[in-house]
C-alpha cells in the first residue's frame, strides 16, 4: 500500500492513458469488455485518489520524480541538471483530483447509455479517457510547460468529443470555436512559459516561484497566463465560446467539460498564488478577479434566464457559478498581503470559493445529465417542445429538483453551505458583494423554476406518449452525483476541516510548495 | 456539534434544519389526514374545471417556456437590447474579446506596477 | 488516379523515403529528429501515394482496421516502456549500462555512439510507429472525406 | 550568423503574432482562420528557438561538434513538443471544417453562427 501510494501521482495520470490505448484493441474484439475496462479502469483510478489526498493530507505535499529518485539525480552521475521533470500534489491538487475522478466516473456510466446509438463508440471512449488523463495532469504536474501539453491533451479530446456526433451541424460549429479558442489560450500559455523560461532559466513551478522578480515581463507574463486560463474557465466578458461548445456536447461530455474549466481555474489560482505569491500585486490582481467574478455572475444569470435551449441554459448558469469562486478567491487575494484580514475572513472567502468549486462539480454535472436525458427522450433541446414529462421520467426529476434547490443555494443542501460561506465572510469586505450574490441566486432559482415548469410540468404531451423511460446506466450516473450532494449536505464541516481549509491554506502558503522541491535538491 | 461552518458572524448546521423539515412534515402529515375521506381517483372529482367551459388538449393547456416571466423581459427590454450585442455567436469576435481583455490588463498590471 | 509515369516514379521514391524515414527514428537520440519527426517523413511518403494514386487505391492496401492496430500498439508499447522503470520511478531508464543501447557516452564533443540512450531509441521506435499509423489514417480520412465517400466507422 | 542582432528574431515573432491577430480577427474564412492559427503557433515556436539562441552557439548534438558554446536544446525541445501538439491541433480543426462546410455548404464564419444569443 506504501509503494502503491509512493507511486499513486503517475499511476493516476499512466492508467487511463494506456487504458485509453487499449479500448481500441479490445473494443476490436467485445464491446461489452471495452466497457469494463473503462469503467474498472476509472475505479481504480478514483481509489488511487482518495488514498493520495488522505495521504496528502495528512503527510503534507508530495513530489514525484519521473525517471529518477529524487528531483536533482543525474544518471550517470555527476552531470548538472537543474530540476526534473516532476508532479507535485498538495492539497489544492489533491482537492481538485478527487472531483475529477468522482466526474469523470458518473460521466463513464452515464456514457455507456448514452451515447449507445451513436457510431464510433470506441473512439469516443478513448478521447473519454485521453481527457481524464490530460485533467489529471494539469492538477499534479510541477512545472509551465507540461501545464501547457496537459491543457491541450485536455482541450484537444474535449474538443473532438464536442464535435462527436458528427451528424448534427452545430456540434461542428460548437466544437470548432472550443477548439480555436483552445489553441489561442494554449498558445498564450505557451509564450508567457517562454517568457519567464527566458528570464529564469527554468520551467519549473516551485523553482521559478523562488526566482521570480516581477519585472515588466512577468507583468506581461501573469496578464497572458491569467486570461488565457480565464478564458478556458468562460469568464466574463470571455464566455461567448463557453454555451456554444458546452449546449452541443453529449451530456456526459458537457459534465466533464465543467470539471476541465474548474481545472483551468486550479491553474489560475496556482499562477496567481503560487507562482507569482511573494511580488504579486495581490490587490490590483485580487480586485481584477473581484470585478470579472461579479460581472460573469450577473451576466450569466441574466443571460440564462433568457435562454430556450436547455443545454444553453445549464451553460448559462455554469458561468454564473463560476463568478461565486472568483469572487470569493479574489477577495482571498485582494488580502493577500494583510494577516490580520486575512485570518478574519479572507481564508474563509477562499473556503468559500473552493468549496463552492466542490459544490458546482456536484451539482452542475448532475444538471447536465438531466438536460442529457431530456435530449435523449425527446430528441431536442428546445424547451418550448417539451412538457408533461415528469410521467416519463421520475428519477430524473427527482433528481433534478435536487439539483435545482442544490444550485439556488436553498437550505439545508449544499449549495446553501458554500453560499452562505462566501456571503457571511463578503460581507465584511463589501457587503454590496453580498447583495448581488443574493439576486443572482434569486434569479437562478427564478430561471430553474421556469425550465422546471416547462419540461417536467403538465399533462403528458401526446408527442411524448411513446417513448421510453431514462436507461438504467444514466440513472446510476446521475444517482452517483445526487449521492455527493447528499453527502456534502450532510457533512459541510467536516468537509471544511478535512480538505478545504487545507486546499486554502495549500494556497496561502506558498513556501511549503516551494520547499517541497528546493529542500531535495543539491 | 452546534457551531460548524463558522464564518465569524454566522454558523450553518444543516442537521438542524433537517430536524425543522421533519417536524414540518409531520404537521403537514397531521393536517392531511384530517382532511376529507370521501375523495376518489379517476371520477368527476380530479377532472379540470375550467369555467365550466371545454378542457384544451395537453399540448395546448401546457405553458410553453416562451410565455414565462414575460413581464421581466418586457421591463429589461433595454438590457437585453444591449447584452445580446456582443453575443454575435461569429468566432473573430471571440478572438478580438481575448485580445482585448489581454490587452487592458496588461496595461493595469503594467500601469500598477509602475505606480508601485 | 495520376499518369502511369507518376505511379511509378512513386512506387520507386517510396522506398527512399521509408529508408530516410527510419534513419531519422533510429537516430533521434543522436542527431535531430526523433520517433515524430522520421514519422512525418514517412506519412509524406504516403501523401505522395496517396497523391500519385487514388485514396480509394490506397484505402484496399492502409486499412483502417490496421492502422487503429498499429496505432494503439504503438502507444502501448512507450507505455510499457516507461512502466518498465516503476520499480525505481515512471520513466526511470532501465537499460543504463546494458549491452542494449546501454553505453555511457564522454562528455563533450565527439562522434556519436549509436548504443546509448537506455529506452530512448526504442520509445522514438514506438513513437515513430504511432505517428505513422495515427498520421496516415487522418492524411487517408481527411483525403477520402473530402472525395466525397463517407469514412467507415 | 554572429553578427545577426539578437533582437531580430523576436522583432520577427512578434510581427508574425500581431498579422496571425490580425488574421484571426478579421479574415471571415474559418479556412483563414486555421492559418492564422498556424502562424500564431509559428511565431510562438519562433519566440521559443530565439530564445535559446546563444551567439556564436553550435547545434547542442554530440555528433562532430566543434569546440564553444552550445545552443539551449530545452527551448527546441519544447519547440519540438509544442509543434506536435499544433499538427494535432491543427489536424482536428480542419476536420471540422470540412464537416462545417458539409453541412452548411459556406466556409463564412458568419454563416456559421446557429449557436448564438
Amino acid at each position: 500500500m506504501a509503494a502503491l501510494i509512493t507511486q499513486a501521482p503517475i499511476l493516476i495520470i499512466a492508467i487511463p492513458l494506456v487504458a485509453a490505448f487499449l479500448t481500441p484493441l479490445i473494443g476490436m474484439a467485445s464491446k461489452k469488455a471495452r466497457n469494463a475496462l473503462v469503467i474498472v479502469s476509472l475505479v481504480f483510478v478514483a481509489f488511487l485518489v482518495f488514498a493520495l489526498a488522505r495521504d496528502v493530507v495528512i503527510n503534507g505535499i508530495h513530489v514525484y520524480t519521473l525517471g529518477a529518485t529524487s528531483p536533482g539525480q543525474t544518471i550517470p552521475t555527476g552531470f548538472m541538471v537543474p530540476v526534473r521533470i516532476i508532479l507535485e500534489i498538495d492539497a489544492m491538487s489533491a482537492f481538485f483530483s478527487i472531483i475529477w475522478s468522482i466526474v469523470s466516473l458518473a460521466a463513464a456510466i452515464y456514457s455507456l447509455s448514452h451515447i449507445a446509438n451513436e457510431t464510433g463508440q470506441t473512439r469516443f471512449y478513448t478521447l473519454l479517457l485521453l481527457m481524464v488523463t490530460g485533467g489529471f495532469g494539469m492538477m499534479f504536474t510541477g512545472d509551465l510547460f507540461n501545464l501547457f501539453v496537459f491543457l491541450e491533451i485536455a482541450s484537444i479530446s474535449g474538443g473532438a468529443l464536442i464535435a462527436f456526433r458528427t451528424r448534427f451541424g452545430d456540434t461542428q460549429e460548437g466544437g470548432f470555436k472550443y477548439i480555436v479558442v483552445s489553441a489561442i489560450a494554449g498558445l498564450m500559455v505557451l509564450f508567457a512559459t517562454g517568457i519567464l523560461y527566458g528570464q529564469y532559466n527554468s520551467l519549473n513551478i516551485a523553482i521559478l516561484a523562488q526566482a521570480i522578480q516581477y519585472t515588466t515581463l512577468d507583468q506581461i507574463a501573469l496578464a497572458l497566463l491569467l486570461i488565457a486560463f480565464a478564458m478556458k474557465t468562460g469568464m466574463v466578458p470571455l464566455h461567448l465560446w463557453f454555451p456554444d461548445a458546452y449546449s452541443v456536447a453529449p451530456a456526459s461530455i458537457t459534465g466533464m467539460l465543467v470539471i476541465t474549466s474548474h481545472a483551468c481555474m486550479y491553474a489560475a489560482f496556482r499562477v496567481c498564488f503560487t507562482l507569482y505569491g511573494a511580488v504579486i500585486d495581490a490587490p490590483v490582481v485580487g480586485w481584477i478577479l473581484i470585478a470579472f467574478g461579479l460581472l460573469t455572475m450577473f451576466i450569466g444569470v441574466t443571460m440564462a434566464v433568457f435562454q430556450k435551449d436547455v443545454m444553453r441554459f445549464m451553460s448559462y448558469h455554469a458561468i454564473s457559478q463560476l463568478g461565486y469562486m472568483w469572487l470569493g478567491v479574489g477577495v482571498g487575494l485582494a488580502v493577500l498581503g494583510n494577516p490580520g484580514l486575512l485570518a478574519t475572513y479572507g481564508r474563509d472567502a477562499m473556503s468559500g470559493g473552493i468549496f463552492h468549486i466542490l459544490n458546482h462539480a456536484m451539482y452542475k454535472p448532475l444538471l447536465f445529465f438531466t438536460g442529457g436525458a431530456l435530449f435523449h427522450l425527446t430528441g431536442t433541446r428546445d424547451l418550448a417542445k417539451m412538457g408533461g414529462l415528469a410521467h416519463k421520467m421520475k428519477w430524473t426529476t427527482i433528481l433534478y429538483i435536487i439539483g435545482t434547490l442544490s444550485i439556488s443555494g436553498i437550505p439545508p443542501l449544499n449549495g446553501f453551505s458554500s453560499k452562505i460561506l462566501i456571503y457571511e465572510s463578503v460581507y465584511q469586505f463589501n457587503p454590496i458583494f453580498t447583495v448581488i450574490g443574493i439576486i443572482v441566486s434569486i434569479l437562478t432559482l427564478a430561471s430553474f423554476t421556469k425550465a422546471f415548469h416547462s419540461a417536467f410540468m403538465g399533462a403528458e404531451l401526446p408527442e411524448y406518449k411513446g417513448v421510453k423511460g431514462v436507461p438504467r446506466s444514466m440513472i446510476v450516473g446521475m444517482v452517483i452525483l445526487a449521492a455527493g450532494i447528499i453527502f456534502i449536505t450532510l457533512f459541510p464541516a467536516q468537509i471544511v476541516n478535512w480538505i478545504l481549509h487545507p486546499a486554502a491554506d495549500a494556497l496561502i502558503d506558498r513556501g511549503a510548495y516551494i520547499n517541497a522541491v528546493t529542500g531535495v535538491i543539491p | 456539534m452546534t457551531h460548524i461552518l463558522e464564518s465569524g458572524y454566522a454558523f450553518w448546521n444543516p442537521i438542524v434544519w433537517i430536524i425543522v423539515f421533519i417536524v414540518v412534515l409531520i404537521v403537514v402529515y397531521f393536517f392531511r389526514r384530517r382532511g376529507q375521506k370521501e375523495y376518489k381517483k379517476d371520477t368527476d372529482q380530479t377532472r379540470i374545471f375550467l369555467c365550466g367551459g371545454e378542457v384544451p388538449e395537453a399540448g395546448e393547456r401546457h405553458i410553453r417556456v416562451g410565455n414565462i416571466y414575460w413581464g421581466f423581459f418586457e421591463t429589461l427590454k433595454e438590457y437585453y437590447k444591449q447584452i445580446l450585442r456582443p453575443h454575435t455567436g461569429i468566432i473573430n469576435d471571440y478572438v478580438l474579446w481575448f485580445v482585448a481583455i489581454t490587452a487592458v490588463s496588461a496595461l493595469v498590471l503594467l500601469i500598477a506596477g509602475l505606480a508601485k | 488516379m495520376l499518369s502511369k509515369i507518376v505511379r511509378t516514379v512513386a512506387n520507386q521514391l517510396i522506398v527512399f523515403i521509408l529508408i530516410f524515414g527510419l534513419y531519422v527514428i533510429a537516430h533521434g537520440h543522436l542527431t535531430p529528429g526523433g520517433g515524430f519527426q522520421g514519422g512525418a517523413v514517412i506519412v509524406s511518403g504516403v501523401v505522395m501515394l496517396l497523391v500519385a494514386f487514388s485514396s480509394k487505391e490506397l484505402k484496399k492496401s492502409l486499412r483502417e482496421r490496421v492502422l487503429t492496430i498499429l496505432e494503439s500498439t504503438g502507444a502501448l508499447i512507450f507505455a510499457a516502456l516507461a512502466f518498465a522503470g516503476i520499480g525505481t520511478a515512471f520513466f526511470y531508464n532501465l537499460l543504463v549500462d546494458t549491452p542494449i543501447f546501454g553505453r555511457i557516452p564522454p562528455t563533450g564533443p565527439g562522434p556519436g555512439d549509436f548504443w546509448t540512450g537506455g529506452v530512448v531509441p526504442l520509445m522514438n521506435f514506438a513513437v515513430g510507429l504511432k505517428v505513422v499509423a495515427g498520421l496516415s489514417a487522418v492524411v487517408l480520412a481527411m483525403a477520402l472525406f473530402s472525395s466525397g465517400e463517407e469514412v467507415e466507422e | 550568423m554572429e553578427h545577426m542582432p539578437l533582437n531580430f528574431p523576436f522583432l520577427a515573432a512578434a510581427l508574425l503574432a500581431a498579422v496571425s491577430f490580425y488574421i484571426m480577427i478579421f479574415k471571415k474564412n474559418l479556412i483563414k482562420l486555421i492559418m492564422g492559427i498556424a502562424m500564431m503557433s509559428s511565431a510562438v515556436n519562433l519566440f521559443l528557438v530565439a530564445l535559446g539562441y546563444r551567439a556564436g552557439g553550435n547545434a547542442p548534438i554530440y555528433t562532430d561538434v566543434p569546440e564553444g558554446p552550445m545552443v539551449l536544446p530545452v527551448p527546441q525541445a519544447l519547440t519540438l513538443t509544442s509543434i506536435v501538439i499544433n499538427v494535432a491541433v491543427l489536424a482536428l480543426m480542419l476536420t471540422m471544417v470540412m464537416q462545417i462546410y458539409r453541412h452548411t455548404g459556406s466556409l463564412d464564419s458568419e454563416k456559421s453562427r446557429k449557436l448564438k444569443g
